[in-house]
């Protein structure tokens, strides 16, 4: 996949298509790939692609397609999904971006492999459904499937949205059960649920990752950082400003969400940031019809539409555990 | 820092009662900012805003509090005190302490903590209150008038008169609308031609209207003073400037059997057609989908028949964009399609005519040249049977309207005075609910038709019209007053079909931005207070696009509504309501979320150029609000995530400056 | 020495449209229907104009409940704003229950400017309903708490 | 025991799920009725009836069994009231007074009238025939 | 040197805490991080922690002081400073090392009191690495991670914990706790030490020419046309500054809390748009800026004003934190010289 990639990459930037690439970089090591812009072939020598090229690039089209010329981007069907509500949003000018869609399995997550235990990597090589894991302490094999970052195992569509090409094939909608868990949480008891967050929060740093990495956080000014919104802050300074970041930021991206999972993949603490904007997904589905944010790039988005004969806030009430 | 005055009102023993307005005045003046804390016994009196405006003048106030009744009562009061004394009026709080503190409270500790908290409340809000200024936005003094009929062309008239121009969009080739197809009118009983042509030709003739008949109205932009709108002009395949309404070509037209819709079908016109003898304006009208030379290129008699050379086969559509200032909605009515109401049988036979078909029959320039003849078989009618009621006054939406047309009783009345007048061999039924009849002379005029002209008014519904063999109509009825069912075998049956609202109307509201009630007539900005006006600024309503009406109450609508885009129109400029929403650029990500959620289309994107912080330029799409449109109710500033959209006067930081304040 | 237990008042932040729910307010004080006082009122022009920022402020700075009252729906003064604010309060209130805070604390209603009953009967409801729950715990800002 | 006439004018209101009030006094029910010759009240009187609360003499009324339920009352209405379920009720009322729970056989009249299909083939015909 | 048995190693916790807090390694659900030691807490033994030890003595956000408003006048309160004795148990070398670098900037004039009380009231216990990860260098800062520094070094071997005081509050601390201790011989952790050594041989990012981070290059690295391409990806998030144990800027800000202000400092990044915003703007307007701010003040201002010393320990956190995996080796790599 890597070689049809450059190759691809190549002949676009010689025929002039584009000026420049948007891929990812080899890293220092197996897995900490960093996502960059290629202009030139003797650059896309350093281009990469395999199961830890996971960061989504349509963000980094904001900036770009502000830039002269066209740039060639390969996207993943996540990835995808966020540069349709990108455009939608008129955050991106489509016309400046040439999409090469790449089928995606689904990736690794480096974070499950030290979960199980191996430390000190030095290498990682996929040999059919496993990896072999070189380590400072000897190697190690491990199953795919038991690696794959969590938003890939409960993936909700490999189909990609909007593409000029596609290289490999493209996948389906997936029935996923990617809601299992935010059920689980609103089958618990709203002590249980307090408790829940109060311990997966208090773990935030504030360092924004959650938010800058999102593709649906591109203010040109956070209220956040805005210190006339009388919200800004650097540092959550107790538990409310805590409660108060995330589900303002979960209400912002409400409806624009893609459920890209970028938002867990960057945290440094490891706060299961996904689950409040499933959450709101979730709601949204339920309440006011099945709703995937970056399906299409002209419908109205859920907050910004009604029926007559939308519930009642009251709903919240009358249904799940007290 | 500001410096706020606090001003706390008694308002007699109102607040005074239950609230310690000195124990008030006394915290208040401690608070930050305020530097002078008073009270007195009325505050919206004479001498209490004497007191005011000198405070505000001794202590060079910035801002004041007044700590009174409801704002909803003497806001616009303190504002004006305010303003008099060189202060902007929007430096002005209210804090209720009345309406929602002193009379609901009874213990006067309570009342007294309560009134201190929402007047720290106030002067919070006031601290972060900025001097407003009305915008103005410049008016277009030109008014287009949707619909040429009598509502139209009144309304038209009368602004024009006023001196200012008005276009008139009609979608038939010509004016008149329904009432060219009246034959009288009650409760007069004079020509409906006789009385409105005249008007039709003072209209065309009329130095400052300009007739786009056989037109519509494509798209509406911009706001009240200012609207851009365009009108589709429809091909006609005539030059209207050259043809001087001869009628030869229609004479020479070789396709003769269309339906004639200005006699409701029940006679033909030719392909090449001029409505009725009076139109206005004369012009001839190719129907395309009749035409032999549009369907099958040979043809083109027309063409060489017109000696002025008017007949033009390739002409197309085309457009004309102008401004408005107002505009005045007058699509009128259609009697309801009656397909569903089978037992009358109207489907069945042609002798179970509308109303509107009935005054074409006994009009002189109808079908039947004004003799009254069953439409079946041409012979006269000796027994006319009246259905009142005809899909007005339902229940549900199903079967027909809810509501009462207003307009047949009065209609069905005329006609049958005017069969028994004009043929006493006849005999004539009403079959009624209710006769409704408020109007001048109105019940006179029924009572005539029964006491002079021997009309039979009964009381109860038809159930059922059923042809006989011998071409006669079965009417099954019943008699509620005498209690027995009746079997009428008549010649005739009239129904007085519900009338609804133009098609055309629901497009056009959405074009205007402009709301609709279930039944899809117009909504009118108050309905008692504001009845001519729509709720969207510089939309008006003319006659039944709003709801059923006869001619008198249209013609009066007519002319409120011209009133009213007079009263628009003779204006330089609006005043616009400065506490409208507005856009900080630099913040602005253009995402369209607040132009989706806003109700009045107040908010457009632009494309600018920018000094990015990085210090590049990029061009950037940017959100800007409309002040002359916005109508201030922020439903954008939370559809924005950067929060570059606020309310002036409502501000993101005002308002959580009172929620600080409260929960202190 | 016997410790007189205070009774526990909570604070109540009301925002109101001004069209229904402010006037429904005045209605209910012109009518003299007594609600508590610790209900404080905030006019804003719309329901729509209430940003779930400022709901999470009032808690912040001390609320113990919060409610929002708008036009009915269909009566909106800018004919639309009251359907957005349901949607949005819909989702923001189910979102703090997901985090486990108490549903009762949050609510909107929609009151009529004829509906002066409605809204002291609302408030009187509402008061209740929060006082029983007590002190807002698990949405409050130590900082801010009064010492 | 019997029914006051308050509870069983509420029994046939609910019976019969229809508000007699939306009733406007047009006739048309009654216009339309086939039966109307045969009646002693005529379906427009059931209305007005029912809601006057005069439930004993409908029950007593040979009237409501002359109806054919062939629902053209019901079918024209404008306003929805449906004076067939007002006498549909009315005969559910009077099966099920106490007391009188089953009707017998023999007390089922007989055809009142030869010109008349009975009640049930009239019935069948409507319901069969959609 | 003093020694016991890890299977009794709840005992020295135990007596550690009797006197003061202890705070040490626990397993969280996304990695090890250091918790307050109560009952049943259990020590991770994982060292490589997520957040690095500086918080206990530089804090996310701290409390300056407060002034009560009341009407129109104001009253400042000072704020009670902790005083409350605390150790720190199961510090890497690395992240010991790190306060000698916070040290010199807040304990020289003039002296930050918050950040010196805190660390009178600290006492470190640090642990040799037992396990390093792929992503440690602090070798190539001159750090031994088998010669821990703090208050007390300790050593663990399989079933043993050898500790060390390096200093008197290391003494007092032992000396604390000597019921549970046993003697050891000096020499006893020896073994330990060479078994990491060998490890720490193996390690992939070694020998880092560091050779150009000198003043005399300054402008040359400041001018560099690297510095585009490498901060391309950065998402200007705070990630890499919040785990970094050297990372030590902070904003003040005022807190109104309805009765009062509260003046805090908080951490700041100078990743983030807002840093060292001042009245006229910004003085680093783009990504670019900021980010190479952060590692010319790592590898070249830092060392310009202290005796060459560079402001990294190579804890490696910023490496694996990183959401676009870009980091200092990165940068090194790119600016300095190659790995040899």
């Amino acid at each position: 996949m890597q070689e049809a990639m450059m190759r691809r990459a190549k002949e676009l930037l010689a025929d002039g298509t584009v000026n420049r690439v948007l891929g990812w970089q080899k890293g220092e090591f197996a897995y900490d790939h960093t996502p960059a812009v290629f202009d030139s072939a003797d650059q896309l020598e350093q281009f990469v692609y395999d199961d830890f090229t996971a960061a989504n690039l349509s963000k980094y089209l904001v900036k770009e397609t502000k830039q002269e010329g066209k740039i060639l981007a390969f996207l993943k069907p996540c990835d995808t999904y966020s540069l349709n509500q990108l455009t939608k949003e008129h955050r991106v000018n489509r016309d400046k971006v040439y999409v090469v869609g790449i089928g995606c399995e689904g990736k690794a997550d480096v974070e499950k492999i030290k979960a199980l235990g191996i430390d000190g990597i030095l290498g990682i090589k996929a040999e059919g459904d496993n990896f072999v894991v070189e380590t400072l302490y000897g190697n190690q094999t491990v199953a795919k499937t038991d690696v794959l970052a969590e938003r890939c195992v409960v993936c909700k569509s490999r189909k990609l949205m909007t593409y000029d090409e596609i290289l490999g094939e493209d996948g389906e909608v997936i029935n996923s059960n990617r809601f299992d868990m935010v059920e689980k949480l609103e089958n618990m008891t709203a002590d249980e649920r307090f408790a829940f967050w109060q311990n997966e929060l208090s773990r935030c740093i504030r360092c924004n990752a959650c938010r800058n990495v999102c593709p649906a956080c591109t203010c040109e000014k956070c209220v956040f950082d805005n210190v006339n919104s009388g919200i800004a802050n650097t540092a959550a300074a107790d538990s409310f400003e805590e409660k108060m970041f995330h589900v303002i930021r979960a209400f912002h991206v409400a409806g624009r969400c893609t459920d890209c999972g970028e938002c867990s993949r960057v945290c440094p603490q490891g706060i299961p940031l996904h689950l409040l904007n499933r959450k709101f997904i979730k709601d949204i589905n339920e309440l006011y019809g099945e709703y995937q944010a970056g399906e299409d790039t002209d419908s109205k988005g859920p907050l910004t539409n009604f029926t007559y004969d939308d519930c009642e806030p009251s709903i919240v009430h009358e249904r799940g555990v007290e | 820092m500001q410096r706020i005055g606090v001003f706390v009102c008694w308002c007699g023993s109102n607040i005074a009662g239950t609230v310690d307005v000195h124990k008030v005045a006394e915290a208040l003046k401690s608070e930050p900012g305020v530097v002078i804390a008073t009270q007195y016994q009325y505050m919206c009196s004479e001498a209490g805003q004497t007191l005011i405006k000198d405070a505000i003048r001794d202590h060079k106030l910035t801002g004041i509090v007044v700590c009174s009744c409801s704002p909803r009562m003497h806001e616009a009061t303190f504002r004006k005190t305010a303003a008099a004394a060189g202060l902007n009026p929007y430096m002005v709080e209210i804090a209720n302490i009345r309406e929602q503190c002193s009379w609901i409270h009874k213990d006067m500790e309570v009342g007294t903590e309560k009134a201190i908290i929402l007047g720290r409340a106030a002067i919070a809000k006031v601290h972060l209150n900025a001097p407003l200024v009305a915008g103005e936005s410049p008016v277009v003094k030109r008014a287009l008038v949707i619909g040429g009929g009598i509502a139209g062309i009144q309304t038209a008239l009368d602004i024009a008169d006023a001196g200012f121009p008005v276009d008139i969009v009609e979608t038939k080739p010509t004016i008149g609308g329904k009432m060219a197809q009246i034959d009288k009118t009650f409760p007069t009983l004079d020509c409906a031609a006789c009385i409105l042509t005249p008007k039709m030709v003072d209209a065309a003739q009329h130095d400052k209207i300009n007739i786009y008949a056989y037109s519509e109205v494509a798209e509406v932009k911009g706001f009240v003073g200012n609207f851009s709108v365009k009108i589709k002009q429809k091909a006609r395949m005539v030059d209207p400037v050259k043809c001087t309404g001869c009628g030869l070509c229609v004479e020479k037209c070789p396709m003769k059997k269309v339906p004639n819709e200005f006699n409701l079908g029940m006679d033909k016109r030719s392909a090449i057609y001029i409505p009725f003898a009076q139109a206005v304006p004369k012009v001839a009208t190719i129907d395309p989908t009749a035409c032999l030379k549009m369907k099958t290129g040979k043809c083109g008699l027309c063409a060489t028949v017109c000696e002025a050379g008017a007949i033009d086969y390739t002409q197309q559509d085309s457009f004309i964009e102008e401004k408005y200032g107002a505009i005045v909605v007058a699509t009128g009515y259609n009697p309801i399609n009656l397909d569903q109401f089978d037992e009358f049988a109207y489907n069945q036979s042609p002798d179970v005519v509308t109303s509107l078909e009935f005054e074409r029959l006994t009009n002189a320039a109808g079908p039947t040249a004004g003799t009254l003849l069953r439409p079946s078989d041409g012979k006269h009618p000796h027994t006319l049977v009246f259905v009142q009621c005809v899909g007005s006054r339902c229940d549900g939406a199903e079967k027909g309207k809810s509501y009462c047309s207003k307009i047949c009783c009065m209609y069905t009345a005329k006609h049958a005075m005017l069969c028994r007048e004009k043929y006493p061999d006849t005999e004539v039924y009403v079959f009624y609910i209710d006769v409704r009849t408020p109007g001048k002379n109105f019940d006179e005029f029924y009572r005539r038709a029964v006491e002079e002209y021997g009309v039979k008014y009964i009381k109860g519904m038809v159930g059922k019209v059923a042809p006989q063999a011998d071409g006669s109509l079965l009417v099954q009825a019943s008699d509620l007053i005498e209690g027995e069912q009746l079997k009428i075998k008549a010649d005739m049956v009239v129904l007085a079909a519900a009338i609804e609202p133009d098609q055309s109307a629901r497009p056009l509201a959405t074009m205007l931005t402009a709301s609709m009630d279930t039944n899809d007539f117009f909504t009118e900005a108050h309905p008692k207070l504001r009845p001519v006006e729509s709720p969207t600024a510089g939309v008006f309503l003319s006659g039944c696009c709003q709801g059923p009406k006869d001619i008198p109450e249209t013609v009066s609508q007519a002319s409120g509504a011209a009133a009213k885009v007079i009263g628009l129109l003779v204006k330089d400029s609006l005043t616009c309501n400065p506490c409208v929403a507005h856009s900080d650029e630099l913040m602005c990500n253009g995402c369209s979320a607040c132009e989706k959620v806003c109700p009045y289309g107040a908010i457009t994107y632009q494309d600018k150029e920018f000094r990015m912080p990085d210090r590049t330029t990029a061009i950037r799409r940017v959100a800007s609000v409309n002040p002359a449109v916005c109508q201030g109710c922020g439903a954008c500033t939370v559809a924005c995530p950067s929060g570059a959209m606020d309310l002036n006067g409502f501000s993101n930081s005002q308002i959580m400056a009172e929620v600080d304040a409260i929960c202190k | 020495m016997q410790v007189e237990k205070k009774e526990f008042k909570p604070t109540i932040v009301a925002f109101c449209c001004n069209w229904c729910s402010y006037a429904g307010a005045d209605l209910s004080g012109t009518n003299r229907l007594n609600y508590p006082a610790n209900v404080k009122i905030i006019r804003v022009p719309c329901s729509c104009r209430v940003n779930p920022m400022f709901v999470l402020r009032a808690f912040q700075r001390g609320a113990d409940g919060v409610i929002i009252c708008g036009c009915h729906p269909g009566d909106c003064h800018y004919t639309t704003g009251n359907y957005y604010a349901r949607r949005r309060m819909t989702l923001l209130f189910s979102m703090l229950d997901f985090l486990g805070i108490e549903r009762d604390r949050t609510r909107l209603e929609w009151v009529s400017a004829a509906e002066g009953a409605k809204f002291a009967k609302t408030m009187n409801e509402f008061v209740e309903a929060v006082t029983k729950l007590g002190e807002n715990k698990r949405l409050e800002d130590l900082r801010c708490k009064k010492q | 025991m019997s029914h006051n006439k308050e509870t069983l004018r509420e029994i046939v209101i609910e019976t019969a799920g229809v508000n007699p009030r939306k009733c406007m006094k047009c006739g048309k029910c009654s216009a339309t009725c086939p039966a109307y010759d045969e009646m002693e009240y005529h379906p427009h009187q059931f209305v007005s009836m029912v809601e006057a609360g005069k439930i004993e003499e409908l029950m007593n009324s040979k009237s409501i069994w002359m109806c054919l339920s062939c629902f053209a009352c019901v079918e024209r209405c404008p306003r929805g009231v449906e004076p067939a379920s007002f006498i549909e009720a009315a005969r559910l009322a009077l099966i099920r007074q106490q007391g009188k729970n089953h009707l017998k056989a023999e007390d089922v009249p007989a055809k009142l009238n030869d010109k008349l299909p009975g009640q049930a083939i009239v019935s069948a015909f409507r319901k069969y025939s959609k | 040197m003093k020694q016991i048995k890890l299977d009794s190693i709840q005992s020295l916790f135990k007596a550690l805490s009797a006197t003061r807090t202890l705070y040490l390694p626990v397993d969280t659900p996304a990695g090890a991080d250091f918790k307050k030691y109560e009952d049943g807490v259990l020590w991770s033994g994982a060292l490589n922690t997520n957040r690095s030890a500086k918080d206990f003595f530089f804090p996310q956000t701290e409390n300056m002081m407060d002034f009560k408003v009341e009407g129109k006048t104001i009253e400042i309160i000072e704020p009670i400073r902790p005083d409350e004795d605390f150790v720190v148990f199961g510090v890497r070398a690395c992240d010991a090392r790190s306060f000698e670098l916070l040290d010199k900037v807040f304990l020289c004039d003039p002296v930050d009191t918050y950040y010196k009380n805190r660390r009178e009231h600290g006492v470190i216990v640090t642990v040799c690495c037992n396990k390093p990860a792929e992503t440690c260098f602090c070798t190539n800062f001159g750090i031994d991670p088998t010669a821990p520094g703090g208050d007390v070094a300790c050593w663990q071997d399989a079933d043993t914990l050898y500790l060390q005081a390096n200093t008197e509050a290391g003494e007092a601390l032992l000396q604390s706790a000597a019921d549970v201790l046993a003697e050891a011989d000096d020499s006893a952790a020896d073994g330990v030490k060479e078994t990491v050594k060998a490890i720490m041989a193996k390690l992939p990012i070694q020998n880092l020419d560091l050779s150009a981070f000198t003043e005399d290059n300054l402008l040359n690295l400041f001018g560099s046309e690297q510095w585009k391409k490498l901060s391309e990806a950065c998402l200007g998030c705070g990630t890499c500054t919040f785990v970094c144990p050297t990372c030590q800027c902070y904003d003040i800000k005022d807190f109104d809390t309805g009765h009062g202000i509260q003046r805090f400092r908080c951490w700041d990044s100078c990743m983030y748009s807002e840093f060292t915003r001042c009245a006229h703007g910004n003085p680093r307007l783009s990504q670019v800026e900021r980010f190479r701010q952060r590692f010319m003040h790592k590898l070249v201002y830092f060392p310009a004003n202290n005796n060459g010393d560079f402001s990294c320990v190579g804890c490696g956190r910023c490496l694996a934190k990183c959401p676009i995996s870009m980091n200092i080796v990165k940068v090194i790599k790119a600016l300095g010289g190659a790995n040899e």
